[in-house]
């Protein structure tokens, strides 16, 4: 039906249903996580959710936003392959008058109805920064980087640069990526502690998974480097609980998927939103760690029965990454 | 025996039963292809819309002109595992080549072309002449050309493209989108060129039996090389037609495509023996995979659980394809 | 029935709706050899797949030693003592020679691992048996097909089989080794072995068969004792006709050089070959199993690397290892190994009888299909092909008819020079006759023939004139006076054997490394 | 030429340069690996120590086991595409199992083991009796296991495994960590049997001519049903051990292992017709393709150019490999 015929009403309450279309990139615990939260807000706020991953390939993702479109949906929403892309894709969607999202990645078009981005340039300062901190501004480190061309990576790593740029003596060993995989992290940090042996102060994950597998390399090798990682999933807190990690970013997909359809859906229903709010990740350390051990694992439930009333406060406050409900 | 009764029985008594027994199953995966588009259309009543249609062919369309030159590949006996990886190369080369020209939308096309011809040639010469294993020769394409597209990009995609580079994929004539057409033209233009040529006989005859086919006067070498080199100019045309649909150049474009190629040649029908096989056989594997991914898309089957059950039909269809062949001796 | 080791009953089978086979009965006893006979396409090769478990068959049933067989399960039918020697041969290729041998009844340390070399030492026994020397380390696809052959047949014979089923044993080997088969079938006789045994040899069933069966169109129309038939009756039974003038008059040669080879060197062999072939002559060659005849003339031809040397045709200069130059100067290679060489078995009758002139059957590349059927039609025509039309699988053919084919692919267009490698291997005697008549025919009409065979009479009433060879070197020439003289089968085999009474010309030479593996048993005392 | 030369030598000669010469054609595969080995260890002085060794074996570990089984399959003229997704299912098994049982370790390996075996044995199954080609089978299991994995895991890794998980991995015997004992004993084992028994011999058989083998009274379907099974067994020990190592259960893991696997096998001189290949030689391969991993690493080569070197390497070994099987027949 007509999108905005259903204009009006409180997100609360919500209008008549409407359906939204969703394509992400993968099945990945960040996007399962989303799910969760995706699927909490829309059963609080009659959206029927259409829900595909298009397995890591953009012209998937092409392909099943063109059903959306055929399909009529009152708006889509897409994690995007890739960065950039899609611009035929959202100008389609344009001309049927379907407001289209990206959400975690941008896309190079005017059309866009709106973006839920996190910050991930930010995300990159923040982690070499702890590191910095923690080497007192000088030493030796690797950056394991995510998959080449992936748009978190070449934030990441340029969040990475701009902090380095102020610490002439931190100096870059190596950097490559391991593709966000333990496995692949494992044995590529096992080939630097040959190649470098101990002259690596400091490892800089740009997610916690491959940084878990820095540390497996490091314990089989007998020594103990400080790393820092990015998502906070919940090996990864507890890497900063036990002091594995110096600390990581929380990315809380739960949180941050979930604004993504909470703007899509007052877009399509007319109301009154931010339509380009920022995610900036929450810094983990050892002393805050604990809070979100609870809302990512252990007191998941609970944290998932607030969260639409959660983001409807951080829509109105700004800060869509904060997670504590006051009051 | 079921055979038997039907070859005596005479024409005038085409629609009883035998006879219809017969037909099923001769053509017993056109009969699964049926079956699951009518419960697609059952559960769905989007499914069988032209619009859908439409879809399901824009997305099949890169996948076929890979598939067609992979059929040639297999026919001779040989693989290319390194399409999928062609087609990121070709598409990083196109890609650059239109932010530089962004005016000239041909050149782009045609870098992308020589880009997948160079690296077809490469195959070929090494399967042709120096007599490397298609697997390996190809594997080693995979990962050289793969690597090539990061380099192409340094590392990055290429991005802000004009929007004119869009019209390459996604105008239409006739009401068909570009690559639809091209699809269209390679099935037809190869399955004439497979049945009605010389050429298209000596790919048979190289794949059936190297030795006899030389001893017949078959240059081999020359049919080995063209048909890799074919199968990397496809890619290549593949790739530009799916950088120029999400106008982008994303390095890891076609990762894995070559397996969903192969797959469509193989449930058609082909031998990876070689000699054995048809356009037309890759073209309904083709469209039986594609029918598979939309249906399921459209149905909003969970990812995972669609991976288990296109695993499990396509198992299922080439059983009762390798079931039926068995009858139909 | 006394003894009966294995009865069939009434076996039927159709292939795509054709009848092969109609309702076949026939029992072998214990001890003793019974011949198969039948025109190419009878039924002879399916009946014993069936019988070994290979084929299933529609109706009837095979019995060994009164028990049933399940039908399609060669496993069962090995378990139960039946052995067969496939027509198209199945030997491991990548496999040695004493592997080959034992595979499926390995011998093993008393540690339950295999006994390697216990099983080189006991197959160089069961070699020993047929007088050739085969390296039991050797690699199979290194062997010559003859040599292959043996192999497979000391394979089924050596394994303690009570029923052995040979489909043309003999096909692949030259006549010597066809002794020592017969010597291993009559061995194999006395201790009790029930053999069914095919061949288009009328000789061999004379000297071996205790009984006859003749098929013919699926159907069995003669069965009786050796003794009380004659060959003249044989070949009726199977043909249904009476056969005149096996070998027909041979024209005289012409005089023009049709083809001419100077110093060619055969990659892997010592010596280079010089010979020469007039228009209208048919020059055989004859030597014994791994002479080197195949070799020669596919380096004549251009599928075998040569090294040095210099092809004429016509006077025109071939280029060396090209094939396809070969073809367009006229010569044409009907190849010894028709599986492996000759026939694309995946393609039909009619693509290829095409494949070889393609070009005169296109335009612009395009296939003109009416005009190639028509050529390929007449062609298959020639040679009484037996098909189910031009549409059907080359693969599907019964042997003979794939011979045919491989054969009659070349008459579709003018050939100078038509090299033949054992062109009737398989072939039954009524089409044997046809394949002569063509040849003499095509020869007549100015053709030059070479034709390597190990099927004597062949060479002997064939000819104008015939090489020897002997470890790739010419090893001696018979004109066709000599052809006639009544001790000519001794001196081809003395020349064959490098036994030089008469006058072979390097017979002290020092064999090569290459020639001593080949060589026979009396070459090395 | 070269060859008949140096047989005909006097044995006294040993050291004369023919001989040498013949060896190293021989053996040039080995020669081309040492070269590579030389040219690192020339570059980096940290490559040859025997820290870097152990670095080596204990990547090299779980590719090892998988193409121990894919040398089997590939020997019978088979295909196994399924190992990468069947180590990724096997080790969210085990994943699953231990975060239950977190005291009984064994009891996740066995579940790992018993999963891929479940999963070879239907490959198996489908190869062996139903006689659907194996590259279409273990396509199929490739997808389906691949969405079971996910399903284990609800679409997400399973983390916070007990830290005990890794000691299945991670504990060292002798000084060797146990998943390179377990790939040094299931080199050694394999190649014995294969070499010395007569199930070896008679897979061979089967690869080399299933009729032969057949008339010979081998039982082909049970030895195709059980390399299958073996190489899913051995997948799922592969899996529970990369588990173990990183101590999560990523429902990607092992993802495009099969190509490496293969690679391995080809590279170490096996055909995919079958019938020809040697554990030792896909040890070789392995070993190959871990070093120039390794050696890429630690000179610190980004990994795109190490894509495009990697690749040009494997093609350039095969290539001396192939050119070096003609001089020496
Ligand atoms: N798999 C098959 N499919 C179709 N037809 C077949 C098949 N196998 C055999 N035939 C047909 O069955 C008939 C009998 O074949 P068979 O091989 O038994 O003949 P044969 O008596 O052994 O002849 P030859 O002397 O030439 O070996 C032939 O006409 C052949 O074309
Ligand atoms: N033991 C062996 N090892 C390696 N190669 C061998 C061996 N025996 C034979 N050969 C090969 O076989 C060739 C000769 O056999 P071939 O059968 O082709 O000759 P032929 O004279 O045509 O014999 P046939 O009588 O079978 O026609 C040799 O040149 C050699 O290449
Ligand atoms: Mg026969
Ligand atoms: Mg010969």
């Amino acid at each position: 039906g007509d999108p905005n015929a259903a204009a009006g009403g409180s997100g609360e309450s919500g209008g008549d249903r409407i359906r939204v279309g969703i394509s992400v990139y993968d099945m990945s615990s960040f996007i399962t996580a989303g799910k969760a939260g995706i699927d909490a807000y829309a059963k609080a706020n009659d959206i029927e959710v259409l829900w595909n991953s298009a397995n890591l390939d953009v012209s998937t993702q092409a392909n099943q936003v063109d059903q959306y479109i055929n399909a009529g949906v009152d708006a889509i929403m897409v994690v995007p392959v890739q960065a950039d892309s899609l611009a035929p894709q959202v100008a389609a969607a344009k001309a049927k008058n379907i407001p289209f999202l990206a959400v975690n990645a941008g896309l190079d078009s005017k059309d866009l109805a709106g973006t839920v981005l996190p910050d991930d340039v930010k995300a990159g300062e923040q982690e070499m920064q702890m590191m910095a901190d923690h080497l007192g501004g000088k030493g030796n480190i690797v950056v394991l980087q995510g998959p080449l061309g992936q748009s978190g990576e070449l934030d990441r790593t340029k969040g990475i640069q701009n902090v380095l740029a102020k610490y002439p003596d931190i100096k870059i060993l190596a950097k490559d990526t391991a593709n966000w995989k333990r496995d692949e992290a494992v044995n590529k940090m096992k080939n630097w502690l040959s190649s470098f042996g101990d002259q690596i102060d400091g490892i800089v994950a740009e997610n916690d998974d491959m940084g878990l597998g820095a540390l497996q390399a490091t314990r089989e090798a007998g020594v103990k480097i400080p790393i820092v990682g990015v998502d906070g999933i919940e090996d990864g807190l507890n890497a900063v609980k036990s002091g594995d990690f110096i600390g990581t970013n929380l990315q809380h997909g739960t949180v941050e998927l979930a604004t993504g359809l909470a703007v899509a859906a007052k877009i399509a229903r007319g109301e009154e939103v931010n339509k380009n709010p920022v995610y900036l990740m929450p810094k983990v350390t050892p002393e805050n760690v604990d809070t979100y051990m609870e809302h990512v694992v252990t007191k998941r439930d609970e944290f998932l029965a607030t969260l639409p009333q959660l983001i409807e406060a951080n829509l109105k406050s700004g800060d869509i990454a904060n997670e504590e409900l006051a009051g | 025996m079921t055979t038997q009764e039907s070859a005596t029985r005479p024409a005038a008594w085409h629609l009883s039963w035998p006879w219809v027994r017969d037909q099923l199953i001769r053509h017993s995966m056109v009969v699964v292809m049926l079956l699951i588009i009518a419960y697609f259309s059952y559960r769905s009543a989007r499914f069988g819309t032209l619009d859908n249609l439409q879809t399901i062919a824009i997305a099949a369309a890169p996948f076929a002109l890979i598939a067609l030159g992979q059929t040639l590949v297999i026919l001779t006996g040989g693989i290319d595992l390194s399409v999928g990886s062609v087609i990121a190369l070709s598409a990083m080369a196109a890609a650059a080549t239109v932010k530089d020209h962004p005016e000239r939308l041909w050149l782009s096309v045609l870098v992308a072309m020589l880009v997948g011809l160079a690296a077809g040639a490469i195959n070929g010469f090494l399967v042709s002449k120096v007599n490397v294993p298609p697997f390996i020769a190809t594997l080693g394409m995979l990962t050289t050309a793969s690597g090539l597209a990061y380099v192409v990009g340094e590392g990055a995609p290429i991005n802000g493209l004009p929007q004119n580079f869009g019209e390459i994929a996604n105008n239409q004539i006739f009401g068909l989108q570009i690559p639809v057409i091209v699809m269209i033209v390679g099935i037809v233009a190869l399955a004439l060129i497979m049945k009605r040529t010389s050429y298209g006989m000596r790919v048979y005859a190289v794949g059936g039996n190297p030795v006899a086919a030389q001893i017949a006067g078959v240059k081999t070498t020359r049919i080995l090389f063209s048909v890799y080199a074919l199968s990397g100019l496809l890619a290549g045309l593949s790739g530009v037609m799916l950088a120029s649909r999400v106008i982008s150049g994303p390095p890891n474009l076609g990762e894995g495509y070559e397996l969903d190629a192969i797959a469509a040649v193989v449930i058609g029908g082909a031998s990876l023996l070689g000699g054995r096989g048809s356009i037309l056989g890759t073209a309904l594997g083709l469209f039986l995979i594609q029918t598979l991914n939309n249906g399921l898309d459209i149905l909003v089957v969970p990812a995972y659980w669609q991976s288990v059950i296109k695993g499990a039909l396509i198992v299922a269809a080439v059983t009762v394809d390798v079931w039926s062949a068995k009858r139909r001796v | 029935m006394e003894d009966v080791a294995l009865e069939c009953r009434d076996l039927a089978k159709a292939f795509g709706g054709v009848p092969v086979l109609k309702g076949v009965s026939l029992a072998l006893r214990a001890g003793s050899v019974t011949a198969l006979a039948g025109e190419n396409g009878a039924g002879k090769s399916t009946m014993m797949k069936i019988a070994s478990g290979q084929v299933k068959p529609d109706r009837g049933q095979v019995l060994v030693g009164g028990v049933p067989l399940p039908h399609g399960d060669p496993q069962a039918a090995h378990r139960h003592g039946v052995a067969i020697i496939p027509q198209e041969l199945a030997p491991i290729m990548d496999m040695k020679v004493y592997e080959n041998l034992f595979i499926g009844r390995e011998l093993r340390t008393r540690a339950g691992l295999l006994d390697r070399r216990a099983m080189a030492r006991k197959a160089r026994e069961i070699l020993d048996v047929f007088g050739v020397e085969i390296d039991p380390q050797a690699t199979m696809r290194r062997l010559p097909v003859g040599l292959r052959q043996l192999v497979e047949i000391a394979k089924s014979t050596s394994g303690g089989a009570k029923v052995l089923l040979l489909d043309e044993p003999s096909s692949a080997i030259s006549e010597r080794e066809v002794e020592r088969l017969y010597a291993v079938v009559r061995k194999l006789r006395e201790q009790g072995v029930a053999m069914l045994y095919t061949t288009h040899k009328m000789e061999e069933i004379r000297a071996l068969a205790d009984r006859v069966v003749v098929l013919r169109d699926g159907g069995l129309v003669e069965d009786r004792p050796i003794d009380d038939i004659t060959d003249d009756e044989i070949v009726h039974a199977m043909i249904g006709r009476e056969l005149q003038d096996f070998f027909p008059e041979l024209h005289p040669r012409g005089e023009e050089v049709a083809l001419e080879v100077r110093g060619l060197h055969v990659s892997g062999y010592p010596s280079p070959v010089d010979l020469t072939v007039r228009r209208g002559e048919i020059l055989g060659l004859a030597g014994l199993v791994g002479a080197g005849r195949t070799e020669l003339l596919e380096a004549i031809f251009g599928v075998r690397r040569s090294t040095e040397g210099v092809i004429t045709v016509a006077g025109k200069q071939v280029k060396r290892n090209s094939p396809a130059d070969a073809i367009t100067h006229g010569m044409a290679l009907v190849p010894e190994d028709r599986k492996g060489a000759g026939a694309v078995l995946s393609m039909n009758v009619l693509d290829n009888g095409s494949l070889p002139r393609l070009s005169q059957f296109t335009l612009g590349g395009w296939l003109r299909q009416r005009n190639r059927t028509k050529k390929v039609g007449a062609a298959m025509e020639s040679v009484k092909l037996r098909s189910r039309g031009l549409g059907q699988q080359v693969g599907t053919l019964s042997g003979g008819n794939q011979q045919k084919v491989v054969l009659a692919r070349w008459l579709t267009g003018s050939v100078n020079v038509l090299l033949l490698d054992e062109p009737t291997r398989g072939v039954d005697v009524g089409a044997r006759s046809e394949i002569y008549r063509i040849i003499t025919e095509l020869a007549a009409s100015g053709m030059a023939v070479i034709m390597a065979s190990s099927d004597m009479p062949e060479i002997l009433s064939l000819s104008h004139r015939a090489l020897v060879m002997r470890g790739g070197a010419v090893a001696g020439e018979l004109t066709r006076d000599d052809l006639r003289s009544p001790d000519v089968q001794d001196t081809i085999f003395r020349l064959a054997a490098g036994l030089s009474r008469h006058k072979g010309p390097d017979s002290n030479a020092q064999p090569t490394a290459l020639a001593t593996k080949l060589a026979t048993k009396e070459d090395g005392r």
